[in-house]
């Protein structure tokens, strides 16, 4: 056994320990913070497995907004009883047959079966990209992409239906405040323009190296989640007209892309000499909206302090 | 890579039993997540004998995407229940059962 | 070298597993966020053993994109022990 | 080949400070004096295991990306430990389990 299948090993073991104690440990903040570790361990995961556009998206989105969205629920539900979570033989019983199921399942077929990776590198030339992960998310499977921005706003709207009267047309979240110049703040001015910066760096990536708006779109989020944490940012309130045509203009452009397609012979297809160009554009257009719809469901829907 | 396989597999476990055993909100949205990440984990590590494919890690990327909304909108409507009653869990199912 | 870095990264990734006792056992939040942390800093440097590893400038990248994101957790975690999970430990009251 | 050297003696070094740091965590009495064993050690961790990289590196953007990382870690956790300080302070220590 050499030294690498070791480390994916205990890696492995570490991934199953922390999901079992985020399930059952006793206290809730102790179950967040062992998810948050969880992302990060599978991050490593996704590494070793050689998907390293994966591995950018679950450090962004694992790790880091999905945990701070859980720990801002789990400030609010903390003092409510919650029960000690005891082991029932019968619903183990039936969990673990369906995982030895499940995975002898896939044992069996992981060796068999077409794969697709040598369609996309036979047509990688005309994609317009070099990137393959980016090749399929913007051009060979665009429906897919497109349908999921729109489903990130069906999300928000669904948050955003869980406003009370007397709340709407007020900010997203309850009021995040710091103390002016304290240390938070500071890191908040210090941290921030630096999120911007690797946020459009990954975005431009993309093309050529793991990124794209996914993870760009996530790390701006976490830029702008950091300001307005940190007290510098006030997020503008549900009824602001420009949020929302922040919020469709990713969409929306590549909607346009998409009939733009349909006049060249068909929808979502790019012609290949403008494949790049529609590619980059409507990265950029997906990361700005995908930016501000996370950072948003994160922030959840308008509330005030009781 | 079948280590990663197995791994997937038992997080589908992990997961399924955290949903069906504990009653709080979150943990049970926890546990929905952790299932998701042991189906991802299936996904990426199958077939794995040769270069790594882009078509299963592009629908990954989608599926955690789209996993966060689905975790906000939980986690929003778990705070509104958790606001308009006090609860924490949801009614019990043989209370009203007809 | 590889042999070299992948026990680096191992002993790291133990040293974690290890330091994850105080995320559990407490017995304060700020024990619990050192627990966290450290696991943070240190699946970071793997990944940066793991860059020289696998030899893929991506690799770095995912790098740095958890140190970002951890001090950007790392704030979630400090604002959440605050009293109306949106305070900052500095304010008064 | 004084590279690789370098770059080993590097990481080892780095190894260490990451146990240290571990066991300060876990040996050490009281929160304050876990979190300053733990600031101190992963610090230097992390910075010797960047420098192991950086001497082995082949061009300048990856000098520069890692040199990043570290500064990027190190304000983080220089913030984040006068931050954790602050809540862990006598007045919120009771914010154990149910309390608060």
């Amino acid at each position: 056994m050499n030294i690498g299948a070791v480390f994916d090993l205990l890696l492995c073991l570490l991934i199953l320990v922390v999901a079992v104690g985020a399930v059952g440990g006793r206290l809730l903040f102790t179950n967040v913070s062992l998810f948050v570790v969880f992302g990060l361990l599978l991050a490593l995961g996704w590494v070793r497995l050689d998907a390293v556009d994966v591995a950018l998206a679950e450090a962004a989105i694992g790790a880091g907004l999905t945990g701070v969205l859980l720990l801002g629920a789990v400030a609010r539900l903390e003092n409510t009883g919650s029960g000690p979570v005891r082991l029932s033989p019968i619903p183990a019983l039936l969990c673990l047959t369906i995982a030895v199921g499940i995975g002898g399942a896939f044992l069996r077929v992981n060796d068999a079966g077409p794969r697709l990776e040598p369609m996309v590198r036979a047509n990688l030339g005309e994609a317009g990209v070099d990137n393959p992960v980016t090749a399929v998310l913007l051009n060979f499977r665009s429906y897919d992409t497109l349908l999921e921005a729109v489903v990130l706003l069906i999300a928000l709207v669904g948050v955003w239906s869980l406003t009370r009267d007397a709340c709407w047309r007020q900010t997203p979240g309850i009021r995040q405040h710091a103390r002016p110049d304290g240390i938070l703040a500071n890191f908040g001015r210090l941290l921030a323009p630096f999120g911007l910066i690797v946020g459009i760096y990954l975005v431009w990536a993309g093309s050529e190296a793991p990124g794209g708006a996914f993870q760009g779109g996530t790390v701006l989020a976490a830029a702008w989640l950091l300001a307005v944490m940190a007290g510098l940012a006030m997020p503008p309130t549900t009824a602001d007209t420009r949020l929302r045509w922040v919020l469709v203009a990713g969409p929306l452009l590549f909607l346009l892309a998409g009939i733009y397609g349909m006049t060249q012979g068909a929808f979502l297809g790019w012609p290949p000499g403008m494949a790049a160009t529609l590619i980059l554009a409507i990265e950029f257009g997906l990361a700005l909206s995908i930016a501000a719809t996370l950072a948003l469901l994160v922030l959840g829907a308008p509330r005030r302090v009781s | 890579m079948s280590i990663f396989t197995l791994t997937g597999a038992a997080l589908v476990g992990i997961g399924m039993y955290g949903m069906i055993t504990s009653r709080h909100l979150l943990r049970q949205i926890l546990a929905f997540n952790i299932i998701g990440s042991g189906i991802f984990l299936l996904l990426g590590a199958l077939g794995r004998n040769g270069e790594s494919d882009p078509v299963p890690h592009a629908l990954i990327i989608t599926g955690i995407v789209v996993a966060l909304s689905a975790t906000a909108l939980a986690v929003m409507l778990a705070l509104r229940l958790h606001e308009d009653t006090g609860d924490t869990t949801l009614p019990n199912g043989h209370d009203g059962d007809g | 070298m590889a042999e070299f870095h992948y026990f680096a990264a191992l002993a790291i990734l133990a040293s974690t597993a290890i330091s994850l006792w105080r995320t559990l056992k407490g017995p304060t939040r700020a024990d619990r966020m050192m627990g966290t942390l450290l696991v943070g800093t240190g699946g970071v440097a793997i990944l940066v053993l793991l860059f020289l590893i696998h030899g893929q400038s991506g690799v770095l990248d995912v790098a740095l994109l958890l140190a970002l994101l951890a001090a950007f957790a790392a704030v979630g975690f400090v604002k959440s022990v605050s009293p109306d999970g949106a305070g900052d430990p500095e304010e008064e009251g | 080949m004084m590279a690789a050297y370098a770059s080993a003696v590097l990481i080892a070094l780095g190894l260490i400070f990451f146990l240290a740091g571990t066991l300060g965590l876990l040996r050490f009495p009281d929160a304050h004096s876990r979190l300053h064993a733990l600031t101190k050690a992963d610090n230097l961790g992390l910075g010797f295991i960047v420098a192991g990289a950086a001497v082995q590196a082949g061009d300048v953007w990856t000098v520069l990306k890692l040199l990043l990382i570290w500064i990027l870690a190190l304000i983080a956790s220089t913030t984040v430990a006068q931050l954790i300080a602050r809540s862990a302070a006598p007045r919120n220590i009771g914010g154990e389990g149910g309390g608060g």
